[in-house]
């Protein structure tokens, strides 16, 4: 095992850093979420959410998906990131420190047992599956222009049905925000 | 002698590799040295590049406000930078006992990544992309998000009431003009057809008549978009009149108040480099890139005109910060969503039209009505709705 | 780590503005409460500047007090001096020079100008326009500046005034180089008004921001350039004809709806009237003693009694009440600043504005902390 | 409005000015670099008190006769004198002691002012800060004794109108004087002495 990794080391180091790239960010990715759950301090549990979002894009990226990694970190990054430390400081202050009590009693060993039988349950599947089996497929590249085009061709209902669906969801947004305003 | 200089730097660059592939340097070593001597390059120019416009955009500021500036280290005070940068570092770095430290002590690093990492995918000349990326204008918006996240965490982590209303400014200030940043930028994307930086420079190749360049600016669409895009690009650096995160009189200094010494030099660099950076793509989006304004200019090399055209338009935003008072915090949420964000919709009608017409005198009439009238319509109603008016004042004897 | 509560409700936050604070105008300190940017509550808080002027006065002769007024309001000594030597003229029944009279009117009139002037380039500062405006203000401040150096020695404790006149007469020249200012300030005005009136953002940060109407101006106390932008018809120079402004034609600017614009406009509209006195003024000064000769300066000793004098500063009413007992000091000295008066409201006015405004609001009222605190 | 934007054009338009007039117009331009440039002081300027003397010696030339008018006069009582005493303990018109406090100056002039020996006048020197701020920042009777022709350099119309004024106070005096001389020629040699030690005393 030590000895074919040396030697894949000493035969094509670029392929070597290339797997990094996708091994090292997805165990920053897993250890970001994990803490991010454990976290007890919201705001420190937000910034390492962003740290996986960030993570997760990375990968992406590294695995030949540039399209979807950049999505992802324009979206995740620079939205729903922000939305969330956002409504975190919008928040009451006592709500903030409230949040502890959960943490108390047998929630926790609740909380760890369910994560546990859920991620057991999924790699079960997982493995189980013919997909676990079949050789890694190489690379896909997807240039931009053809998922754009997948987008607007196969895809273009769905597409529009999601962004009347968001629109909807903008509006009725604006709509409640404006409530209280006489 | 032309060709050569407009190719220099790869040049010397290709010389160099060959000279270290001679002496057997295995060619994955050669690789990294590449792309690190590609990196440093552009970090050195662009950091250089941040000195000379610290005092620069101080000496501009003051020749608008009809002082001197900064003249006194060195021969006209270009040795200010230097003074300054060792300043910094010798100053105490504090940080506030309450503070929370780790995300206070992250911050300017965060802030700094980003602002670096656009850098990556910007043609600085003909053929001089460090990063060829197929969605290289995406890359550039996915990682400039980053900058949100750095402002967020020096608000919070200084515990500082100044600093918290500063970030939450910063945020909601940068959610709003991240929406027509992008689809002003998109626009052009869909007239040059790929997301590709230097397809889209390329785009703008040629001239009209012989003389006119061909830049996205110069068409009614991109001169809408162009504009939304500088105004947003102006927010997204948090410059004024859109720094209000930062807004001295109001909050001192924003989520910047408890960072000193070279904690506050980073935040300071990272924020003209981003601002260097969101020019260079100005330039690239709407100016024509690395194109020369007329054809037989095209003897400076192209490198040559894309550093000019970055520095004409940061001069532009100095010139700006010199000028304009800045906006209240509800204006300014308000301008984005009711007046930049319908009127990117209309340059991206207008930009369709303008391609679906034939390109034409047609194409130019029925792309000016679509912007202009918006602009007409949106920005008087925007204007009345904020009771923008002349008065008239009584007199007594 | 927490979130910084308030002590009255957990959703605001408390923010001392001041007293080191960029554009509080000096040490001048305001305990807020924030609802997100929305004010709830504004409490001023001053006199970290206080320094004992009437107390001083009382000490002191009736000469000594005259420099300490130029530290009133240390952007415009001259007018606090003239409310000064006006108020023991009225208290000691003294005539003042004919020459004087005029040099009062120039050098107040000039104050005026200046103030204003440094106003539109404060209030810009506050709305965050880096400077640009004030430079300007300053660059034009400064030639008037280099006139009061050169017709009174310094350039802003001029120390100037006397009892029944001034202390010297214009040096060589002064009127001429005055004359040349007074006939360029339009220009310079112009380009003030070109670059701010029309400009949008300016607009929309002052108009319709803490509007005041004219009943609650009036209740409030106000004076001034305030008080005429809520639209009340009411300066001293027309109501009290003090010194010799009966002798020159001028009309007095009034707001209609009394909000930050209105304050801005009616010192740039007062700008341009006192340019007009201003070259009145210098087309007819007589010749003649600056300085009544019976007038005492030195061991001046009033008979006892009392009397307020004021005079319509560049800020507002600016008064003066002394009572003397026959000594050679004053029994009761007194001082009515208009700055600190103004500021009562600041309270009304900001309540349910953005903070943002707070600043605006503060700067359209002009106000200057050595006058505030005395 | 019709164009919603225009004013800010404008106001560009005029930054544009200044920024470019601030090369070529000098009268947009009017900053002083200090160390190089001196500012040109009005003949009026002041900065803080100083005493004349006639003559090259001080001492003796000291107009100054510790009246102590402008130690009572001072409004924020900067000024300390102690008058000379002779051998025998008899008061001369001289201040064995006078201080200024320039910490606690205000400039204000009113010393100069009440003064009626025309001694006391103000300086222009407005390069005054030191290191040590209880040294020098009081000046003593030999620092703040400045020549008559050091007067006349800086401030001359002033100064030409005070030398007129002694002028013709010592020829009034000189007349009066010599009119009781004639007028009580024989008896009265201790009055004609006591009266010239007093024109000693103010050539």
């Amino acid at each position: 095992m030590v000895t074919d990794f040396l030697k894949t080391c000493c035969a094509d180091p670029m392929k070597l850093i290339g797997e990094w790239f996708v091994i090292l960010p997805a165990l920053v990715l897993l250890l970001a979420a994990a803490a991010a759950v454990v976290m007890r301090n919201l705001i420190h549990a937000a910034l390492l959410l962003t740290l996986s979002f960030i993570a997760l894009g990375i990968v992406f990226i590294a695995l030949g998906a540039e399209f979807v990694g950049f999505v992802q970190l324009l979206v995740y990054v620079g939205a729903v990131a922000m939305v969330i430390v956002f409504s975190i400081l919008l928040t009451k202050p006592d709500q903030l420190t409230k949040s502890r009590n959960l943490l108390s009693g047998f929630a926790p060993a609740a909380g760890v047992a369910v994560a546990f039988t859920a991620l057991a349950a999924l790699l079960g599947f997982i493995f189980s599956s013919p997909l676990a089996k079949k050789p890694m497929p190489a690379p896909a590249s997807a240039p931009v222009a053809a998922i754009g085009e997948a987008l607007m061709g196969d895809y273009v209902i769905a597409l529009i049905v999601l962004g009347i669906l968001l629109t909807a969801a903008l509006v009725g947004a604006a709509v409640i925000a404006m409530e209280d305003k006489p | 002698m032309i060709s050569s200089l407009e190719s220099a730097p790869i040049d010397v660059l290709h010389w160099f590799l060959g000279l270290l592939g001679s002496f057997g340097v295995p060619a994955w070593i050669l690789a990294i040295i590449s792309a690190l001597i590609i990196i440093g390059t552009i970090i050195g120019v662009f950091l250089s590049l941040f000195a000379l416009t610290s005092v620069m955009e101080r000496k501009i500021l003051a020749r608008v406000q009809n002082r001197y500036g900064p003249n006194r280290a060195g021969p006209f005070g270009l040795f200010q930078p230097i003074a300054d940068g060792i300043k910094m570092i010798t100053k105490e770095d504090l940080v506030p006992r309450t503070a929370d430290w780790i995300v206070h002590f992250l911050a300017p690093v965060v802030m700094m990544v980003p602002a670096l990492l656009v850098l990556a995918i910007i043609p600085y000349g003909r053929d001089m992309v460090p990063a060829e990326l197929d969605a290289g204008i995406l890359y550039f918006f996915a990682v400039g998000a980053g900058t949100e996240v750095a402002v967020f965490m020096a608000g919070w982590g200084s515990n500082n009431k100044y600093s918290v209303l500063g970030a939450m400014r910063a945020i909601a200030q940068m959610i709003s003009y991240e929406l027509p940043l992008v689809i002003s930028a998109i626009v052009t994307a869909m007239i040059s057809g790929s997301l590709s930086p230097s397809a889209i420079v390329s785009a703008q190749g040629g001239f009209a008549f012989g003389f006119v360049p061909q830049w996205f600016a110069l068409t009614p669409w991109g001169f809408t978009a162009g504009l939304i895009f500088y105004i947003c690009a102006l927010a997204e650096s948090n410059r004024s009149p859109f720094d209000l995160p930062e807004g001295e009189s109001e909050l001192v200094a924003g989520h910047l108040t408890e960072y000193s010494g070279f904690k506050y030099a980073t935040f300071f660099m990272a924020e003209y480099v981003g601002m260097f950076a969101i020019c260079g793509m100005f330039v690239t989006l709407f100016l024509g890139g690395w194109q020369a304004p007329l054809p037989f200019l095209d003897i400076i090399p192209s490198w040559c005109w894309f550093l000019g055209k970055v520095c004409f338009v940061a001069f532009t935003m100095i010139w700006v910060r010199a000028t304009l008072p800045r906006l209240r915090i509800d204006h300014l949420l308000a301008f984005a969503w009711k007046f930049l964000l319908p009127m990117s919709f209309a340059a991206f009608l207008s930009a369709a039209c303008w391609h679906y017409a034939g390109r034409g005198p047609l194409a130019w009439i029925l792309s000016l009505a679509i912007v202009g009238i918006p602009y007409l319509l949106l920005g008087n109603a925007f204007t009345n709705r904020f009771s923008v008016s002349r008065r008239t004042y009584l007199f007594s004897e | 780590m927490s979130f910084l509560p308030s002590l009255e409700s957990p959703q605001t936050i408390d923010v001392s503005l001041g007293p080191q604070h960029p554009s509080t105008h000096g040490v001048f300190r305001m305990n807020v409460t924030l609802d997100g940017e929305t004010v709830t509550r504004l409490q001023p808080v001053f006199g970290y500047l206080h320094r004992n002027h009437e107390k001083i006065a009382e000490g002191n002769s009736w000469l000594a007090a005259m420099p300490y007024t130029d530290r009133l309001d240390y952007i415009c000594p001259l007018t606090n001096n003239w409310a000064y030597a006006l108020a023991v003229e009225k208290l000691a029944g003294i005539e003042v020079a004919e020459r004087a009279e005029f040099i009062r009117v120039i050098t107040a009139e000039l104050t005026r100008l200046q103030n204003h002037v440094a106003f539109l380039g404060f209030v810009l500062g506050d709305m965050g326009a880096w400077g640009t405006a004030l430079m300007y203000a300053f660059r034009e401040r400064e030639k008037i500046l280099d006139l009061f150096e050169s017709l009174t020695g310094a350039r802003m404790m001029c120390n100037y005034m006397r009892f029944g006149g001034c202390r010297c007469d214009l040096p060589p020249g002064w009127l001429d180089t005055t004359r040349k200012l007074v006939d360029g300030f339009p220009k310079f005005l112009d380009e003030m008004e070109a670059l701010l009136t029309g400009n949008e953002i300016l607009l929309a940060r002052l108009q319709g921001v803490a509007p005041m109407t004219a009943d609650r101006a009036i209740n409030g106390g106000m004076s001034g350039p305030v008080l005429r932008a809520a639209g009340v018809d009411y300066d001293i120079r027309k109501v009290d004809n003090y010194g010799i402004y009966n002798r020159f034609k001028f009309r007095v600017p009034r707001g209609t709806v009394g909000d930050c614009y209105d304050r801005f406009m009616i010192r740039v509209l007062e700008a341009r009237e006192s340019v007009g006195i201003l070259k009145q003024a210098i087309a007819v000064i007589p010749e003649g003693p600056v300085v009544n000769p019976k007038a005492k300066q030195r061991g001046f000793r009033p008979p006892a009694g009392e009397a307020y004098g004021r005079i319509e500063g560049p800020k507002g009413e600016l008064g003066f009440y002394l009572i003397a007992d026959g000594s050679d000091k004053p029994y009761r000295f007194r001082i009515r600043p208009p700055s600190l008066i103004n500021l009562t409201l600041l309270e009304e006015l900001c309540v349910g504005t953005k903070i943002a405004d707070v600043m605006v609001i503060l700067g359209s009222i002009d106000i200057v902390l050595g006058e505030v605190d005395r | 409005m019709i164009f919603p934007g225009s004013g800010i054009l404008k106001g560009l338009a005029v930054t544009a000015r200044n920024f470019a007039g601030s090369y070529v117009e000098k009268d947009r331009l009017t900053t002083e670099q200090y160390p190089e440039e001196r500012p040109k002081l009005p003949e009026a300027a002041r900065s803080f008190p100083f005493l004349v003397y006639d003559g090259d010696n001080p001492e003796t030339g000291m107009r100054c006769v510790s009246c102590k008018i402008c130690e009572k006069e001072c409004p924020p009582q900067c000024i300390y004198i102690i008058q000379d005493r002779d051998e025998a303990g008899k008061a001369i018109k001289r201040p064995k002691v006078f201080d200024i406090d320039i910490s606690v100056c205000m400039s204000c002039q009113i010393c100069v002012e009440v003064c009626p020996f025309e001694s006391i006048r103000m300086d222009q020197d407005y390069e005054l800060s030191s290191f040590d701020r209880f040294g020098s920042l009081i000046l003593d009777k030999p620092k703040l004794l400045k020549s008559n022709s050091y007067y006349h350099s800086i401030h001359p119309t002033e100064a030409a109108e005070t030398d007129g004024r002694i002028e013709a106070d010592r020829l009034k005096k000189e007349a009066a004087a010599a009119a009781k001389a004639a007028k009580a020629a024989a008896p009265s040699v201790v009055s004609a002495s006591s009266s010239s030690s007093q024109q000693e005393g103010k050539p």
